[in-house]
């Protein structure tokens, strides 16, 4: 994962809500690396602002070498990027950070709260995608010929519908997998209101269940409440929002004695592990600088809940 | 052309590290940089135990630069030796400790863990205003910078480089004294002290309140300090803040800096130390300079 | 709502000034802003009699400000009289006198000399960096703050306002000196004495070699020494030190300004003042305050 | 002369030479009461750069609201400005100065060197119709209807042409003024090389003599090589270029015993007479200050050489 500083040229942008933009950039030599819980940081063209824009990838398209990025504006910087249109150019540095550790097979919670939505859509891909890949090779194991070939093609079909396929197969070999297998990417998404970005994109992978602060739609509070409010289940979480969504759900994770894996925030200055700006506090010493520090930019963003304190 | 510089007869080959703290040990900026290409890598603070480091946030964006206060989080110098000499001893460039401490007997100790150790100089942190002891308060008063510079050089096998805080009336008075202290170098400026409020939170930007301020912003502070300190002392000077690129490097060697180092600029571009040295490099095949030297302290 | 400060007892409408030597004495700005809309006027320096100032060039660009070293060129106390406070007599807002001299006896006569003149509150400028003689020296060393504020506070008729220099380690200790010495108020900061130097001519970039920077680029350190100020005495402060806008003044009053000065701002945007009325106005309105005293000071 | 600080729209650039452009930008309040020998304050975009660079008005176009700047790349504000397209905005404050003051009627010298070529063309017009105007109502006076009626036209018509019409027209009335009618607005323009920008655009205003510094195109040396070699004499001069120039056409006219109105610079940075940064040093105790230095930015640009030391 060779990191880079590059300029890459605006592919596309599109206004998602009123202050959330989707905007994608050709970055070959970034979206090569890429996996999915990474981020890129994006310069402005603001000589008074030196510092980079730390960006999640809501989208990894290598074969198009293009980066996706949702962002909220929120403040001076994010409103550069909103006003960029396609040919334009900007200033990015990646990929950085570790990404989200793929555990394919088991039943997962996605969770993402407000801003911390968009990177979950990328890993819900590449879950989804995985998991096709084990069900064809579980399936290829029991001699179901054409399971494997509808996973064979899962990389180059729109991953929803390869795996809609692979959900539909009969498949005997593991029962256990198999009942829940397009239940595998179960996305938690908690909004303020009813202006649900990128929801139906999560829709191609896997059931989506929906909590907004208002109750204008899906459960009225959080995304725990979601949980609890349809009695759903998992055996790993990944997540990504704020603090005290991710604090919750550390509690929840612990509760039901399941991994999980939270993506977290914090001011940035180099983004690469060099500057110690981006610490936060984790159980046990860190590799780094031996005390209890652990550099988000480098060893996160994702840590695994029981390692950090929040 | 002759781009080397000779530092408290240490020579380099070129004029350009980096500066303390902004590049960790090398190994985060190696996937950038060819480490081999810099005059030096100066080495994030390090002091004879673990320090943890202030809460964080730990940094906020200002207009032109940046406010920090890591608080020297730093491994300690056991692991320090063991993980990150050898690291840099991979690569043809000299090694510049950086050395904090809280109390005098702090820097002896990590000076003289590191007596042995094939490190080129030490560069003694005395102005860092983030931590509560030791730190900017030993910068800050004549005597105590001329008596931690002679303790330290009393214990040092190195050259030693004593780093100056802005945050004086005048950065002349404790130049004199770190030269009196027996100092072989001096590197400035260090951080000036600074503050950001974020209004809709009213609240510091900053856990610890306070934070010093590097970048652009800074330049002309420094490269003040720079030339008046050049006036004042003999030794050679490392000069520091806000550097960009080769032209903001040029200022400080015309204004009678030794060597240079770039800080914040690797945030904003992680080449900018190599670019800073083809940046020089360039100015001198322009002007037909072949001779570094020849540019060192030339206004006056 | 309620925006108007009460300082040494003279009331403002608004907390918003424009900084002195950047507005002349309000003559130019007048044709951009509506003076009756700002709080106060600040004049440029005025001394006993005209200064002919420094050689040009007499500015630079820097990274996010500039290095100013005008010299305190001004008509001298008989001609300001005649000239300058009639003029802004005409207009409904405070009148502050900006007052240097290059020794004690300089600044008592220029501060007699204004005792009946309709202005409102006089401010003493030690904190210069561009003259040789006066200016700054009163403002290092917290004995001469102290003796020229008695000297000058026993001789003015109206409250006075020590300008005071950032270029100092402690910032406290000179506000202290200027609270002992009796001053009903204090103004910080001056510029940071910088340098900026041609690599291409391999010049100075001023004619004076050093000039005092000022601009956004200063203004964590100024937001810093308000705060600090704040801390440490009782009488009211006007911050000042690259204030752009409202955001950038209420971070001043926050920190615990009575109220702001703009300077640098209005090069760059000659509608900085009334903007940053109305950029006050409108966070008020945003989020209730309805009293700006309830938001001096409420950041510590 | 109210000013503003306004942003204009780019209606176009042109490059004249490697390193020279031609920028017009929609500015109609500025243009509304700008006159030749004003300049206009010009800010960048980048955050880091505060302070306004000052551009001498080319070209007025009260009509079309127009402003023309022809300016060097010296740094990277005008690199800059230099990449602006049509369509794009630019926040500029003028009009600033005082302009050249219009003496008409007289034999003038319009001396520009190098990137102080600029401000004498819009001068160059300015003069030529005023000449047109004085000639026109002095035909009048005589009685002579069709050189009245040319030069009431002369406002709405290309100046050139109406000057050359008003010039052909048979007068008796003022034997001298008529003499070197066409002739009175004499530009000497000095050039590094054979890159002469602008050149031809004066001469639809009278004859123009050019002086390069290489040798490339007419006199080898400066303009007053180019005055002494074409034998050529002048009642008043006006003058925008470095100082060495300047210097030395404050001699050369006082040697002759003529007015000689210079164009200064020096660093600004308010660019309306608050700051002080952009003094000269003046032979009278200056209105402002009481001393002996005028403000380049307000009480002039433009000076009596006698006024000023250089
Ligand atoms: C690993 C990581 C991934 C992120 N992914 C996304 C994403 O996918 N979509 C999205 O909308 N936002 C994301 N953020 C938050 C995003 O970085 C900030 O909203 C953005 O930096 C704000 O910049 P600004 O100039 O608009 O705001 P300003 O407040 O003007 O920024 C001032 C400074 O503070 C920093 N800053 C402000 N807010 C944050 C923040 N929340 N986290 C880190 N630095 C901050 C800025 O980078 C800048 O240096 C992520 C943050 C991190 C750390
Ligand atoms: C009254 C006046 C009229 C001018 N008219 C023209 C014109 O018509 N065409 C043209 O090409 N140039 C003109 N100039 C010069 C022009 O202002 C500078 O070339 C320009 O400011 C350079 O900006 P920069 O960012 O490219 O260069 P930089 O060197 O990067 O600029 C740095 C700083 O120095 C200032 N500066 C640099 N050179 C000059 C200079 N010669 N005079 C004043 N300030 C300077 C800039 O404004 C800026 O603040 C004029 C100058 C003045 C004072
Ligand atoms: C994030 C950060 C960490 C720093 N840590 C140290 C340090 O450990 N020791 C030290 O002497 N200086 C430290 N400094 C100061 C820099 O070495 C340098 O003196 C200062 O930042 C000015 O240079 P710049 O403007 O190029 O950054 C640090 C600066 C920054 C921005
Ligand atoms: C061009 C210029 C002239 C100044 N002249 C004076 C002066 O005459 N007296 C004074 O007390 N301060 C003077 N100052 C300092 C300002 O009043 C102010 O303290 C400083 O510039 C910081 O504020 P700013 O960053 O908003 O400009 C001057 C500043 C500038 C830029
Ligand atoms: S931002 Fe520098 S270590 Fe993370
Ligand atoms: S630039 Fe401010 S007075 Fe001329």
């Amino acid at each position: 994962m060779a990191k880079i500083k590059m300029t890459a040229v605006v592919a596309g942008q599109e206004q998602l809500t009123e202050d959330i933009f989707d905007m994608r950039i050709k970055a070959a030599q970034v979206a090569e690396d890429a996996v999915p819980g990474q981020f890129v940081s994006l310069y402005t063209k603001d000589g008074a602002k030196l510092l980079p824009r730390p960006i999640s990838l809501c989208g990894i398209d290598r074969e198009a070498g293009e980066l996706r990025l949702v962002y909220r504006i929120a403040g001076a910087g994010t409103k550069e990027f909103s006003r960029l249109k396609a040919g334009d150019t900007i200033d990015v540095l990646g990929p950085l950070g570790n990404g989200f550790p793929m555990e394919p097979g088991k039943k997962a919670f996605l969770i993402g709260g407000g801003i911390g939505i968009p990177p979950m859509l990328e890993l819900a891909k590449a879950l989804a995608e995985a998991n096709a890949r084990l069900a064809g090779s579980a399936s290829a194991q029991a001699g179901a010929q054409l399971a494997g070939s509808a996973s064979a093609q899962a990389g180059a079909q729109p991953a929803g519908s390869a795996l809609a396929q692979a959900g539909a197969q009969p498949d005997g070999g593991l029962p256990e997998q198999d009942g829940g297998r397009t239940g595998l990417v179960q996305s938690i998404l908690g909004y303020r209101d009813s202006q649900m970005f990128l929801k139906h994109e999560f829709e191609a992978f896997g059931p989506v269940h929906v909590a907004t602060e208002d109750g204008s739609a899906g459960t009225a509070g959080n995304v725990l409440d979601a949980i609890r409010e349809q009695g759903l289940s998992a055996d790993i979480i990944y997540a990504c929002g704020p603090t005290p969504m991710l604090r919750a759900l550390k509690a929840y994770a612990a509760e039901q004695g399941i991994p999980c894996f939270l993506s977290l925030e914090e001011k940035m200055a180099c983004g690469v592990g060099a500057c110690l700006a981006c610490v936060c506090q984790s159980k046990d010493v860190d590799g780094h600088s031996q005390v209890h520090n652990k550099r988000i930019c480098k060893d996160g963003p994702v840590f695994l809940a029981d390692e950090i304190e929040l | 052309m002759d781009m080397s510089v000779k530092i408290a007869g240490v020579e380099f080959k070129n004029p350009v590290m980096e500066a303390s703290g902004t590049f960790g040990s090398g190994v985060e900026y190696s996937e950038f940089v060819d480490l081999n290409k810099l005059g030096a890598v100066v080495t994030k603070g390090v002091a004879n135990v673990p320090w943890p480091g202030n809460p964080t946030p730990r940094i906020a964006e200002t207009y032109g630069g940046m406010i920090n206060a890591i608080g020297l989080q730093n491994p300690g110098i056991d692991v320090f030796i063991k993980r990150d000499i050898p690291f840099l001893r991979q690569y043809d460039t000299r090694i510049i400790v950086n050395v904090c401490g809280r109390t005098t007997e702090d820097y002896i100790d990590v000076v003289e863990r590191l007596g042995d150790e094939p490190v080129d100089m030490l560069e003694i942190n005395i102005s860092c205003p983030n931590v509560k002891e030791g730190g900017i308060a030993f910068g800050q008063d004549p005597k105590a910078v001329e008596a931690i510079t002679k303790a330290v050089k009393a214990h040092a096998k190195q050259p030693i480089i004593m780093k100056l805080s802005p945050n004086v009336t005048d950065i002349t008075v404790m130049a004199k004294a770190a030269q009196a202290g027996g100092t072989d170098a001096i590197s400035l400026i260090n951080t000036l002290t600074g503050m950001k409020i974020d209004i809709h939170k009213r609240a510091f930007a900053l856990a610890n309140k306070t934070g010093g301020l590097s970048g652009p912003a800074i330049k002309p502070v420094a490269l003040r300090m720079v030339y008046q300190t050049a006036q004042a002392v003999q030794v050679p000077i490392i000069g520091m803040g806000g550097i960009m690129n080769g032209e903001d490097a040029l200022e400080f060697i015309l204004a009678g800096a030794s060597a240079v180092a770039i800080g914040t600029a690797n945030f904003h571009n992680p080449y900018a130390t190599v670019e800073t040295v083809e940046g020089i490099r360039s100015y001198m095949e322009r002007y037909g300079i072949d001779d570094i030297s020849q540019l060192i302290g030339a206004v006056r």
